[in-house]
């Protein structure tokens, strides 16, 4: 069955309402200036640093420029203060690898596209970033899904703002591959293809090379006929580096006249672009490694695995590579002799074995971080490696260990304020903190009121709008008649401009336009999204 | 010991039979008006050459070549019985007008990169005490004892001393390890009649390292060691077989006798349907891949002769010039001042020269065909109506060089003949099973494996690649041939010295003598009979089953 | 390259299962010690000791130095909604109202999902025929582990009389152009064909009670229904589906057709009228939380869902649905109750003896008691916190998970599988 | 099913029989009156061997098998002198060969009264095929994808004999015979239409429920095993279990079902889950036949065994089970499986051990008539 007409608009004003919620979230604290600080019961600063009991942390310019006991430290006198005596203050968790937030997060899968990035398939309004905020992650890196041979680069964002730039952290955090077979290959397919991307690269650079030489040569030759002086050719570009190996006399050529589709590839090989390589397999990974080693960026490799690939725990601490376990934390497989089911707690194996991890939120239930890593304490982590295998691990593995991960003085003022343990299934997030601005606060948050106590608000969407029920998104009359009810209240806020103080009600009305502009050209996505719901909800 | 071991190994090379010839010689002299065997397909990628020289083939038993004459992946003589004098002396004929050292040079280097494989660790040394050892089918010693070290077969001989505390094993019979020529064991079942495959994508790939060991000791305790995988079974054109061991402590990928073994193609009945017209159209697609193949090569030698004669005409201009240079440039300022003078606009004189022939564009998947038609890498081809053998044996004479082997075959008994003269070694899986066809009664089935062998075709057994485990019952399918008249002899070489050959690891495996790498079965009676069991298996000189 | 580093890795991270081969799982008495011993039946027992013998509980009270520890005890948990059967071979759609047929018919026992279940601390659960029809039929009570033959494991067979409202009785479905002999063209292929099929077959059992002439196979037990006597199990996912079923009931009791029982299973939208519930005194069992409240046909399902439900006093129960991932699992379900705002005693009554009372097997199980079965979950830490494990499982007093360290290294086939 | 690589190997794997033209080792006597074979070895039955034997046939019925010192007592009989083993013929305790593939009636679940000897073609080459490879009695049974598929056939493989027109009912509460456009859909669907068939039984059923006809339950899981066994056990059924590659694991209770198991077969690369089934069904002392598939090769059977006894079955337990259990579990152990006197002279001429893969079978009787090898 076709989307009606309705199902576009109403779905286009849902976007508009979620990023006129998305704004409500910023208090005017953090509007105020590049100042703030946070009085917490609590300060746990990192996974294994002792608690500070009565803390203080003062951000100034989105750094962190003191933490610790109320008494030693100062606040300045014009830093608006949240003071949350009952909170624990923690760091933000980190996201290593997540293919959520874009429209669509594969392109066709059998076509090499290094040269693309996340950046034009991000989705700044889209529920997955509302969310982060939700369960405390503030640093996501969106990388392209796994469905693909060598896929564009991607990014690291904070999930706030309504444009992309507003979101970027990190441009880009580097170029997933996989090793696994792709749609309708089977794995020698696969990894062959993967190989060939780079038995082409060289080939291509060798080529380029010889042409040149082949030109001078000529030149030169001519030159002599002539009877002109000659001038030995210069080196216009720098020479190629590269651990594994590199091609001799690309110093001749200007960097500029590498093909561009190759030169991200190019990056890769002379080690100073990371790699993401999913592995479905273990036997998945020894191609990544062998590809990765085979074309010197193993360095740089970060292997995002499937709970299967335990079995290879062994090649993955040989080759030294970090991994983020996608998928489920918990491995089931049935014994082929005696039919018996086998259960294998990953993550245990992993730090075992010593194998740097990161854990992620793209599991089987779609879990929080936060979860994972209780899960693990659960099956016999410790504790500080389970919560550094969602703050330090991953902020080490997109190489912002030095602005992410814990709470120290020069990092990012990322901020979470628990309502009591990290790791117990019953605490909240209060508030979240995102480089000194205050983006998030529970009470405000009309949506986890919804996710609580399913109280709807008439001018959002459910949870995950993509997923909601269109019979009861453009059926049902009331909520249409609640959007209009709630578009003409816009209106007339803009008219009087009126608000709690001037300013920042200008500022947001000003963003809610772009906010509206950016929706409508959205649309097309929504068609097909709409219709695939209206389809999924049927089964 | 080591005396004994040089002693023996003369023993070996008196005789007459041993003498080194490559079946891709023999082929590669037979082509005569063909242009002669190119440097490297390959060779254009320095780099990869350079990698290769330190590839396993390098690797492998290279310090007792020189000893050992029967090594280099030879034929072996007397392998099997239809191997007579004459056929030896023709060859022997063809060795010296076939092809030159340095031509096997290059085809080590052709070998592409071998994956990074960890050094093998080295087992305690072991010794086997054998009644009777099977060296090779057609040579039998009694009450020998064979010396392992290093996973190498160090020794074999009736005084061989055992150094203190090694451990000795005790048999009736011993053999080299079976292979399967024809498996599917751990293959990545998405693998099967992927017809995206390339023809340079690897076996190795295919197969999952991380197969349940239990699995692997099932079939060793058969007395199989190593297995042949193809890339994609059963798809046209599919990628490089492997050659690998069911080593339970190792990932197959580390105990692999050769990463790329053969070129798979497949002429199946099963595709197509009716239409007799498609189904010759896709015969002719399949085995147009040599053709391809070899059209590759000749491009690639023309282009090579072009450049060099471009690089000489070219050399010649540069001395011509560097010669003239003062002159020219004499006349030039010459030139300019004439201009100067007549206020004409001075002009420079154009210079010509011919353009650089155009290298033809490197596709590692022509390689690979490159190689198979050049008789560097076998090509096994699954055939098994009597039209698609024809066309088989149509271009088995076309292209000589070509190392064909054809597997399945189930109308093969009418073209035994021209199988026999061409040399075509013939892969089959003499089934118990399946659905039952009357036609099969004249095209003999079971007893088919017996009826080529007496016409004088090679038979090589396979478990056939339907189940991964039965390579496990792979002895037990080469007595179901024996119960229908092969000769116990010719199935043991069926699974030792032939599949060695053929897919070119017989300087590994298939053999006991001394340098090969130690795959041994200690039976407690004669092989194929269904009383005897299978006492101790040695796999890469580790002893893997022990009852 | 070296192995056995990853192999202790491996069997270390192993759920500890002990493969239940007869003769091995024997013995059957046990003292079982911890510093918390929740009945489910008045407060918690702190350093409790509980005495096992020949599969019963035969005394519970402080004490330490028993042969299995751990941090916390529970009763066995119990999962009225544990769906595993055996999809399309378990519901009869030669016809659309079944309630004759029985789940127990087509149980497999030996399904790898039964011992899954085990290892998660469910010990007793409730198997329903599939929503594929409106009325499916009987639903059977079991043990999740012990005896190799289904009938030995049954606690109740006929237990509840199981069906479905909403999208799943009717998606496949359609009306009989084109293909005669296709299944799916059959009634009902709307919600409205749903309710009324229901409604028909309540009626005319009604009828055929008062005229037995017109009784057809099922009504028996649609009589039982309609008595009371066997509760009624209605699946309803969204808000409207739950509304048809309260009425449905309300209809049977105004028209004096009999007073039904009503358990609404995976109620996942119970949070939008509560009230109804309440009015019709029915129980709720709810289906697995998700994160983003999506569930099945469109329903949204609030966290406090639990939370409002207790408050209200509805019979509630918690449900696993047969979950692979270990996030979803019923051991960890109160625990997202918990989050909505239930406390601990309601949440852990919501999966021991609240769906024990429901189905009518809290005779046997549901509360740590002398005289029940020796179903016992052990814990090693808060029970429900994600930070914590199940570490040992009790069934009839056959030790399933054993709590003690290094025990059923054995069991594991990995050894010989990891050596890779 | 076959896998699609199975498939492809079929055409030249189903090359089932042993050529023709394999030189035979002895002279068929002419006519039809008393004659003997001599052998080296002559395997009566699973147990027993007479070495340098005699085995003496008349009026197509073994009348005694002598060794060296009765030799005397066969003086002036026509003698058929083989260098080999001597054994009775093999048995097929489920089949469809010459069927033609006419094995199910898909529109109706119940066929109680269907007969498959209506569709056996006794000129089929199958049966030649068996023949030749050892196999001198078969059970014809209809497929598995009915509930109640119909009556299975007990024939020789030669000359037209029919030894038990009604030999099972086929009853099979299996997944297989579920189809979704016919009731039953489901398992308890079926079980409840079984049911009603043995409440008011007629025909074939009544005289099953009467324990007259035997049963032969179609069934391949461990639930499907275990709903079959109480359905035997309620209705007090006598007969033999079919396929249920699992069985063993539920040995126990198989055993106290009183039923018999027909397994196989098993081809190259079974799994050893089924293997080791057959060997703890052995171990409970279940009586065990061998059986074939649609469309599988005679080869088969012989080769099923073969596969067990490596697995670790004892050799004479897996040739009875070719042979005289084979023959007990279908009542026939008066008439063939061994080669006791009385029985009839089927008889199989090996070039050895009949449980030799190496050994071939050089000539067969059927019915003391020589049916095949040998020259005449």
């Amino acid at each position: 069955m076709k989307p009606t007409q309705t199902t576009y608009v109403r779905v286009a004003a849902l976007r508009t309402s979620v990023a006129a919620a998305a704004l409500l979230l910023c208090s005017d604290a953090a509007l105020a200036d590049g100042k703030l600080a946070i009085k917490a019961g609590k300060i746990v600063t990192a996974p294994n640093a002792p608690v500070i009991e009565k803390g203080v942390i003062v951000i100034e310019n989105g750094r962190i420029t003191a933490v610790g006991k109320e008494k030693d430290v100062k606040i300045p006198w014009d830093a608006p203060v949240i003071d949350a005596p009952k909170a624990t203050a923690f760091p933000g968790y980190v996201e290593a690898h997540s293919a959520r937030g874009m429209d669509r997060p594969n392109e066709s899968p059998d076509i090499v596209i290094p040269f693309l990035t996340v950046r034009d398939s991000i989705d700044p309004v889209n529920f997955y970033f509302e969310d982060c905020l939700r369960s405390g992650i503030t640093t996501i890196n969106v990388q392209q899904g796994n469905d693909c041979i060598v896929a564009a680069q991607g990014m690291v964002v904070r999930p706030v703002g309504l444009t992309i730039d507003e979101m970027a952290v990190k441009i880009p955090s580097g170029i997933k591959m996989s090793a696994s077979a792709r749609r309708g290959a089977s794995a020698p397919t696969q990894a062959q293809a993967l190989r060939r991307v780079f038995t082409d690269l060289r080939r291509y650079l060798d080529q380029l090379v010889q042409d040149k030489k082949d030109g001078s040569d000529r030149s030169r030759r001519e030159a002599l006929y002539q009877g002109r002086d000659l001038e030995g050719d210069k080196a216009k570009g720098r020479a190629m580096e590269g651990t594994a190996w590199t091609v001799k006399g690309l110093e001749l050529i200007p960097r500029g006249e590498v093909d561009e589709k190759q030169e991200p590839l190019l990056a890769l090989v002379e080690g100073k672009m990371p790699a993401f390589v999913w592995c479905a397999r273990p036997a998945d990974v020894h191609v990544a490694v062998e590809v990765a080693r085979d074309n010197g960026f193993l360095a740089k490799t970060t292997l995002v695995i499937d709970a299967s690939c335990w079995k290879a725990a062994d090649v993955i601490a040989a080759a030294k590579v970090p991994v983020v376990l996608q998928g489920s934390v918990m491995h089931l497989e049935l014994d082929p002799l005696t039919g018996k089911e086998i259960e294998t707690f990953v993550p245990k194996v992993l730090h075992d074995r010593k194998i740097p991890f990161a854990l992620s939120s793209a599991n089987a239930s779609s879990q929080s971080l936060w979860y994972q890593a209780a899960l693990c304490v659960g099956h016999g982590l410790p504790r500080a490696a389970a919560l550094e295998a969602v703050t330090s691990a991953p902020a080490k593995i997109l190489g912002l260990e030095k602005r992410v991960g814990s709470l120290e003085v020069g990092k990012d003022g990322n901020v979470l304020l628990l309502s009591g343990d990290p790791l117990s299934v019953t605490t909240w997030v209060e508030r979240v903190v995102i480089e000194g601005k205050d983006v998030y606060d529970r009470s405000k948050d009309v949506r986890v009121q919804h996710l609580l106590g399913g109280k709807q608000p008439a001018n959002t969407a459910a949870m995950n709008g993509e997923m909601l029920d269109p019979s009861k998104v453009c059926c049902d009359g009331s909520d249409e008649k609640a959007h209009a009810k709630h578009l003409e209240e816009q209106r007339r806020a803009k008219d009087k401009g009126e608000g709690e103080d001037a300013k920042p009600a200008d500022k947001k009305d000003g963003e809610k336009k772009d906010g509206e502009k950016k929706d409508d050209s959205h649309d097309g996505h929504n068609h097909d999204g709409a219709g695939e719901h209206r389809e999924g909800a049927r089964q | 010991m080591l005396a004994i071991a040089s002693l023996l190994v003369c023993g070996f090379a008196a005789e007459p039979a041993f003498v080194p010839v490559s079946p891709a010689i023999g082929a590669a002299a037979a082509f005569l008006n063909a242009p002669a065997a190119d440097p490297a397909p390959g060779a254009a990628v320095p780099a990869f050459a350079a990698d290769a020289a330190t590839g396993d083939v390098g690797a492998s038993g290279e310090p007792f070549v020189g000893q050992d004459p029967v090594e280099k992946g030879d034929k072996p003589a007397g392998d099997d019985p239809k191997d007579k004098e004459g056929a030896d002396k023709d060859k022997a004929a063809k060795d010296k007008n076939g092809k030159s050292k340095d031509d096997d040079k290059d085809e080590k280097k052709d070998k592409p990169k071998p994956k990074p494989t960890p050094p093998k660790p080295k087992g305690p040394p072991l010794a086997v005490r054998a009644d009777k050892l099977y060296v090779r089918p057609d040579r039998v010693l009694e009450g020998v004892t064979v010396l392992i070290d290093d996973g190498r077969i160090a020794a074999v001989g009736t005084d061989v001393k055992v150094p203190e505390g090694v451990r000795t094993l005790q048999a009736k019979v011993v053999t080299a390890g079976f292979i399967d020529g024809w498996s599917s064991f751990a293959l990545d079942p998405a693998a099967f009649g992927d017809e995206r495959i390339s023809p340079s994508s690897t076996a190795l790939d295919a197969v999952d390292p991380y197969v349940d060991a239990r699995w692997e000791r099932e079939v060793l305790r058969g007395g199989v060691t190593a297995y042949r995988v193809q890339t994609a079974p059963h798809t046209r054109i599919g990628g490089l077989g492997a050659v690998l061991r069911f080593h339970p402590g190792k990932l197959a990928q580390d105990s692999a006798l050769s990463s790329d073994c053969s070129l798979a193609l497949t002429l199946s009945s099963a595709r197509g349907g009716d239409d007799v017209f498609e189904r010759a159209a896709d015969t002719e697609r399949v085995l147009g891949a040599i053709a391809d193949g070899w059209a590759y090569l000749q491009e690639k030698n023309e282009y090579k002769h072009e450049l060099a004669a471009w690089e000489k005409a070219i050399a010649d201009k540069q001395k011509e010039l560097d010669d003239g240079f003062k002159k020219a440039k004499k006349d030039r300022e010459k030139a300019q001042a004439d201009a100067k003078d007549k206020g004409t606009e001075f002009k420079e004189k154009e210079y010509k020269e011919d353009k650089k022939p155009k290298a033809p564009r490197y596709d590692e998947d022509r390689e690979v065909l490159a190689r198979a038609a050049n008789g560097e890498l076998p090509v096994v081809v699954e055939a098994h109506s009597a039209v698609q053998i024809r066309a088989l044996l149509e271009s088995a004479r076309k292209f000589k060089r070509a190392r064909l082997v054809l597997a399945g075959g189930a109308e093969a008994r009418r073209f035994a003949k021209e199988l026999a003269e061409l040399r075509i070694p013939v892969l089959l899986s003499p089934q118990p099973m399946g659905f039952y066809v009357e036609s099969a009664i004249s095209s003999g089935g079971l007893g088919l494996a017996a009826e080529l062998e007496d016409a004088g075709v090679e038979v090589l057994l396979g478990s056939g690649g339907a189940d991964g485990l039965a390579s496990r019952d792979l002895p037990l399918l080469a007595s179901l041939a024996v119960g229908h008249g092969l000769s116990p002899k010719a199935a043991l070489a069926a699974l030792t010295t032939r599949p060695a050959r053929v897919f070119d690891i017989a300087d590994k495996v298939g053999s006991v003598e001394i340098g090969r790498e130690a795959d041994l079965v200690l039976f407690d009676g004669e092989p194929f009979a269904a009383a005897t069991k299978v006492k101790s298996v040695i796999c890469g000189g580790d002893l893997v089953v022990e009852e | 390259m070296t192995l056995s580093v990853v192999t202790c890795a491996a069997l270390l991270a192993l759920v500890p299962v002990q493969n239940d081969k007869a003769n091995k799982n024997e013995r059957r008495s046990w003292t079982i010690t911890a510093e918390r011993v929740y009945t489910a039946a008045g407060d918690a027992i702190e350093d409790g000791e509980i005495v096992v013998q020949d599969g019963k509980i035969r005394a519970v009270g402080k004490g330490g130095g028993g042969d299995l520890k751990a941090y916390a005890v529970t009763p066995g948990l119990i999962d009225l909604s544990i769906r595993i059967d055996q999809g399309f071979r378990s519901v009869e759609q030669s016809n659309e109202i079944t309630p004759q047929v029985r789940a127990l018919d087509s149980l497999d026992v030996y399904d790898e999902a039964w011992l899954r279940a085990a290892r998660g601390g469910v010990t007793t659960a409730m198997v329903s025929v599939p929503d594929r029809n409106v009325i499916g039929g009987l639903s059977v009570v079991l043990k999740t582990a012990g005896a190799a033959r289904a009938a030995e494991r049954v606690v109740r067979p006929d237990a509840v009389l199981y069906g479905a409202i909403g999208s799943a009785p009717s998606s496949a479905n359609h009306p009989a152009f084109g293909r005669p002999d296709d299944f799916y063209s059959r009634r009902p292929t709307t919600r409205m064909g749903v309710e009324w099929e229901w409604r028909k077959s309540l009626f005319d059992a009604a009828v055929s009670r008062q005229d037995p002439k017109r009784a057809t196979p099922g009504h028996e037990q649609l009589h039982a229904a309609l008595d009371g006597k066997l509760p009624l199990m209605i699946q309803a996912w969204a808000s409207q589906d739950i509304r048809t079923a309260v009425f449905l009931v309300e209809e049977a009791r105004r028209e004096g057709w009999g007073n039904p029982t009503l358990i609404v299973d995976a109620a996942a939208e119970a949070w939008r009228e509560p009230q109804l519930l309440v009015r019709s005194k029915a129980a709720v069992v709810l289906p697995p939380f998700s994160p983003e409240g999506r569930t099945r046909d469109g329903a949204f399902f609030a966290l406090d869902t639990a939370a409002k439900l207790a408050a209200l006093e509805v019979p509630l129960a918690l449900s696993g649905h047969n979950a692979t991932d270990l996030e979803s699992r019923l051991c960890y379900q109160p625990g997202y109750a918990m989050r909505g705002g239930l406390s601990f005693d309601a949440a852990l009554a919501a999966v021991t003896s609240t769906p024990a009372r429901l189905v009518g097997v809290d005779a046997r199980v549901g509360s740590i008691k002398a005289g029940k079965d020796a179903d016992l979950v052990l814990w090693s830490g808060e029970p429900f916190q994600p930070t914590s494990k199940v570490i040992g499982v009790l069934v009839d007093g056959r030790l399933i998970v054993d709590p003690r360290p290094g025990a059923s290294l054995d069991a594991s086939p990995a050894a010989s599988n990891s050596n890779k | 099913m076959l896998s699609l690589a199975k498939f492809s190997l079929a055409t030249f794997a189903c090359a089932a029989a042993p050529a023709f033209g394999a030189a035979q080792s002895f002279v068929a006597p002419q006519g039809e009156g008393a004659f003997a074979v001599s052998a080296p070895h002559v395997l009566v039955d699973g147990k027993t061997v007479v070495n340098d034997a005699l085995v003496v046939v008349e009026h197509g019925k073994v009348r005694e098998v002598l060794d060296a010192k009765q030799k005397s007592k066969a003086d002036g009989l026509p003698v058929v002198a083989h260098d080999g083993w001597v054994s009775a013929g093999m048995i097929a305790a489920r089949s469809h060969l010459a069927t033609r593939g006419e094995v199910e009636e898909p529109k109706r679940a119940l066929n109680p009264q269907a007969r498959i000897l209506d569709v056996v073609d006794f000129a089929h080459p199958e049966l030649q095929a068996a023949l030749r490879s050892g196999i001198t009695t078969i059970v014809v049974a209809p497929s598995d994808s009915n509930l109640i598929a119909g009556q299975s056939a007990i024939i020789k493989t030669h000359g037209r004999t029919v030894l038990d027109a009604d030999a099972h009912l086929v009853i099979a509460p299996a997944g297989s015979a579920l189809r979704i456009n016919r009731e039953p859909t489901s398992y308890p669907g079926a079980m409840a239409m079984l049911e009603r068939e043995f409440e008011r039984p007629m025909g074939a059923v009544a005289d099953v429920a009467a324990g007259k006809l035997p049963v032969l339950l179609e069934v391949q899981d461990r639930d499907e095993l275990a709903r079959a066994l109480d359905f035997a056990a309620k209705h007090k059924l006598k007969g033999a279990l079919s396929h249920a590659s699992l069985a063993g694991e539920l040995a126990a209770d198989v055993k106290k079902s009183g039923l018999s198991a027909i397994v196989g077969p098993f081809g190259p690369g079974t799994a050893p889950r089924p293997l080791d089934s057959v060997l703890a069904l052995a171990k409970e002392s279940v009586p065990l036949a061998f059986g074939l598939e649609f469309g599988s090769a005679p080869e088969e059977l012989r080769w099923s065994a073969v596969m067990c006894a490596r697995r670790g079955l004892a050799n004479d337990h897996a040739w009875n089970a070719l042979t005289s259990h084979a023959a007990a579990i279908l009542g026939l152990e008066k008439r063939v499986g061994t080669l006791r006197a009385g029985c009839d002279a089927d008889l199989v001429l090996w070039s050895g051990p009949p449980l030799e893969l190496t050994s071939r079978v050089k000539g067969v009787f059927v019915g003391g008539v020589h049916v095949w090898g040998g020259q005449q």
